[in-house]
């Protein structure tokens, strides 16, 4: 973990309420795909924990949704403010884990940290199935960039706008993938780690944190294994470490 | 050069900067982050006799100028935290250490400390009496002096360490509640725990913490924390290690003017893991500005 | 469409926002800046049997987040209240007005309260026992559950009016004084009164307040507010009217979800004194994203 | 008294702690020299109170010095910060009151309402003597500003490093004024109301204030004529109103 300045160079609105931002500062402390960081807003007495989206030497891709006031508050930000960081937070995922044919399964803005993911199996040679819900077409981001990586994508939409009508987890049975890497909100992770096709897979979770590097257990969550806390022993559990 | 160091019941300390229970885990994370040997000392997780797991989450809240915690002491149990979590600590920080012990029943309290009295590393035992007293309807020992008092002469008897008892703020006279610690013993109290708050998600239309209630802690603290200090200052002539709200070196000269030896550190650092370094840091040249040469001068300074 | 109209103890308020008592004058600087009927009422400074001039200057402190005020009830008395102020707050407010009233001693409490019972444009009394009680020790009538009966059964005795107990949040349990107070009699509470703090002149050396303590308001406040008001809800069955840190429409509904029945706006008017006026024009919009169509019915919606 | 946004168009620093900041907007609220504005600054709860040193009908000067945390941000704010403003606060100084021959005396930052003051006495063809004090000539600022109105200046320092060596109370026997305007700290205001030879005068003072604008009670003192508001019944008092 570093506490480093990061300052907004670019950003861009994807769908109505998630944004892509890019900030340039020393992003070494980043070490896997599914870490996150912890950014400072002026104003605002706990961080916010955003996923790395991608991310190279000196520069880190982040996708918001604007959730509340301070995500509200990153997006409407001018490039060129400049943000604390703490970064290269939690454990992120390991695609060097996988026992089998894998497949990225996201939901909504869990969809970004498997970006970086996939950019990392694409380039050592293994891009892998795609398998994204939205609650509609409209909701729907990066279908382009995970294409240009290679990947397979498989969608459902709720209302059926785009894709498959239905869940996530209609999507799954069809890809054939026994490995799966999955992030989104709790209900849908819970729903795929129920899938019978899945024999392992690491599953990304959020809690409200306090700190975000493990001080003050505000984010402990139960596991076959005891106690762990989702900022850094997290955010990315075992699928048979999980309890619900 | 500011002579910053204090003493606390007889043990000195070699600034009054001192991470506070609970926001500083076993100090690893932040022996990351820089060598903890620069502080005055550092005041670990709440202990209580068996491991537990604590509340369910969600256990953090977000309050302007502040946090709302319901983390609800989790920790390993006492055994574990002595044959773990001290050597480990006593690698990372060489000073005296202060233990902070939790409890559910005055025989816990007794307990806990009988054993913590063991440990050579630890200087100071700090009592946290904001819990609830099991064996009593739920209600705190820090709310009330009777068993503020029985908590104190119980774990009196069994550690010739300093004891100081650290005291709720949820109470209509803290003075009071202080003031029958000194008598039944204490050789300090620690002041000020968290005060008893609830945020509301509209959405869910439930308290946004499982545990309905948490601890209000942060800057938002500050000002009642500089209160119940010099009212305690003026109520006991025991020591006081002052905290609550501290964000910077300014706010530690501000706790001590109001009474404080020392100044206890909490929620600032979870916003930023390097506070503490920064504060101490900052503080040489806080005390040059006052004109003070001796850090320890400040203490009552505003009476 | 949303209905915005509330009822406190009987008596109909277009809406639940409501100036706090001591932050709004008596209207007239809030009146060039936009028209007061556009609010649910307004509680007027408080007032007092003589006239005061209240504590020795600086009276006012910052605080993250908020700010201690010792003001110390400055008001011109019952008597040029009901002769000047009364009169001329209904020119510039057409619905019934709140009258805060203090006093120092449960004869005073009473002797004020039948002098305001005399006032049409009254709707409501709101009887603040944050006030030391000069023959009992200067302990404040709000801090124990008999003094504040006392002041109840007073009170309730000379006015038909609804009365509304006003209640400090410097007791170990609000919860208990409320009901003593609905018990008395009282039709109603409100809470929260400023929370005790002080800050201190590091230059001077000397709190920063001439009267040395000061009562905290403003955001820093609200988390506190939240649970007092969740707590008295589940110990009474009169409306609340909550208070203490609110400073947006958002805010007006964590408070009436924890069960308060309307909500008054303190120390943001002081800040903003379009504050009020943004507040109501807010709160439509925020019923419609929670999907209600009557704010009253989110009184107590997270229980 | 009108809220409304000021931008800052130009600052400049003019000692080591004084700095002249000018902000555009609409300044149609401000009646006369002496009133004050009470700025938002992001962070802060309580607005500050700082005196109009100069306006025309849209931009607003004001002289700050730095004097805790929230004056630092104030003057450290970049060109083309934006500040939530209430403006047209207090009555300011009435020159056509004056009784006889006027002196404007200023100690430290005081001497800022007075260059408002002393032009607008200037452009209606009087323009008045003026006496200032500092700690030290390093600390004294708008000499030159004062002297092109037109004013005769005297000048005290404590160090005597610039113009007499004492305090700006010394200067007044030799300006021959019998009515002062006077700004400063409150122990020289009363030195001053304290002058034999000023037989009249208006005193601007400085009190802790939680709105500015009159609501509060916070800011109150005790007059010959009852309680008075700092803020909004002042901040200028008549000399024989002021009791100590
Ligand atoms: C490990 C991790 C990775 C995340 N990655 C992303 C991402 O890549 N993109 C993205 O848009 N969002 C991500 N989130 C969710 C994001 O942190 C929240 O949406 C954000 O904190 C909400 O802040 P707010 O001020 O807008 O909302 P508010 O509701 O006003 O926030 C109030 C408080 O609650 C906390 N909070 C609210 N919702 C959440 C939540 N879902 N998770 C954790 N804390 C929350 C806030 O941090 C803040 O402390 C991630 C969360 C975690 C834990
Ligand atoms: C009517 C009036 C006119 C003023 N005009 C000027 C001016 O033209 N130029 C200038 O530089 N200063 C002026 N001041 C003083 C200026 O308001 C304070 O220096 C400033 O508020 C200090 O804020 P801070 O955050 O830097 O200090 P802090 O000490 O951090 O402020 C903490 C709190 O105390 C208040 N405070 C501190 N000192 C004073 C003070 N002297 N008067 C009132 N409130 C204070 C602050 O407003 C704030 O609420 C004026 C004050 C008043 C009342
Ligand atoms: C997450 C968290 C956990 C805490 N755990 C403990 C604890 O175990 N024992 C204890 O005595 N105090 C505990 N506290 C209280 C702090 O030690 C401190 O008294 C309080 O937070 C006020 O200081 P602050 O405002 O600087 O945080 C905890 C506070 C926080 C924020
Ligand atoms: C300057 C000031 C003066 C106050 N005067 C009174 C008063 O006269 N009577 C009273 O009952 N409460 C008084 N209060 C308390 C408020 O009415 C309110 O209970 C408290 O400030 C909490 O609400 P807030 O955080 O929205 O300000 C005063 C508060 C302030 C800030
Ligand atoms: S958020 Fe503090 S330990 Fe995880
Ligand atoms: S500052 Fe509020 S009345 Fe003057």
């Amino acid at each position: 973990m570093i506490e480093t300045p990061l300052t907004l160079i670019h950003k861009k609105q994807l769908t109505r309420d998630v944004w892509e931002l890019a900030l340039a500062g020393d992003t070494s402390a980043i070490t896997a795909p599914g870490q996150f960081v912890n950014l400072l807003l002026e104003g605002r007495f706990l961080r916010r924990p955003i996923s790395v989206c991608d991310w190279d030497k000196d520069i880190l891709l982040l996708l918001v949704r604007v959730a509340g006031k301070g995500t509200q508050q990153l997006c409407r930000s001018e490039v060129g403010t400049s943000f604390d960081t703490l970064m290269g937070l939690g454990n992120g995922f390991d695609p060097a884990r996988s026992t089998g044919k894998s497949v990225l399964v996201g939901g909504g803005i869990g969809s970004a940290p498997l970006y970086g993911l996939a950019k990392r199996m694409a380039t050592a040679g293994d891009a892998p199935a795609v398998a994204m819900g939205f609650n509609s077409g409209d909701d729907a981001f990066y279908l382009k960039e995970f294409a240009e990586l290679g990947c397979q994508i498989s969608l459902a939409t709720v209302d059926g706008s785009l894709g498959r009508k239905g869940l996530v987890t209609d999507l799954l049975p069809h890809t054939g993938c026994g490995y799966g890497f999955v992030c989104g909100p709790e209900p849908m992770l819970k729903a795929v780690w129920g899938c019978e096709q899945l024999t392992g897979g690491q599953f990304s979770f959020e809690e409200r944190m306090g700190c975000g590097f493990g001080a003050c257990m505000g984010c402990t969550c139960k596991t076959r294994y005891g106690s762990k806390r989702i900022c850094k022993d997290g955010p990315v559990l075992d699928k048979e470490e999980i309890v619900w | 050069m500011v002579d910053l160091s204090v003493s606390l019941a007889g043990v000195s300390l070699k600034n009054p900067v001192i991470p506070a229970s609970g926001t500083f885990g076993y100090g690893r994370e932040f022996a990351e982050c820089y060598d903890l040997n620069l502080l005055g000392s550092f005041s670990f997780k709440g202990t209580t006799a068996e491991a537990r797991f604590g509340n369910p989450t969600p256990r953090i809240a977000e309050t302007p100028s502040g946090m709302l915690n319901a983390v609800g002491l989790q920790n390993p149990g006492i055994d574990a935290v002595i044959a773990l979590e001290v050597p480990n600590m006593a690698k990372l920080f060489q000073g005296p250490l202060i233990a902070n012990i939790g409890g559910f029943s005055v025989e816990e309290y007794a307990e806990n400390c009988r054993k913590i009295d063991q440990c050579p590393q630890v200087g100071i035992i700090e009592v946290n009496i904001s819990c609830p007293n099991l064996h009593c309807g739920g209600k705190n020992f820090g709310s009330d002096p009777t068993s503020a008092a029985e908590v104190t002469a119980a774990v009196k008897a069994v550690t010739s360490k300093p004891v100081f008892m650290k005291l709720s703020p949820n109470v209509t006279d803290i003075a009071e509640i202080a003031k029958a610690c000194e008598d039944a013993g204490a050789d300090g109290v620690s002041l000020i725990n968290t005060l008893l708050g609830m945020r509301i998600d509209l959405k869910r239309r439930r308290p946004l913490l499982a545990n309905k209630t948490g601890g209000l802690s942060g800057p938002a603290l500050l000002p009642v924390a500089v209160r119940m200090v010099y009212e305690v200052y003026e109520a006991v002539s025991i020591p006081i290690i002052g905290m609550g709200g501290v964000s910077c070196a300014e706010d530690v000269c501000e706790l001590m003017l109001a009474g404080a030896s020392a100044v206890e550190v909490g929620a600032v650092n979870l916003r930023d893991p390097m506070a503490c370094k920064k504060i101490v840091e900052e503080l040489s040249g806080v005390c040059e500005r006052l004109g003070v040469s001796q850090i320890r001068k400040l203490t009552g300074g505003a009476h």
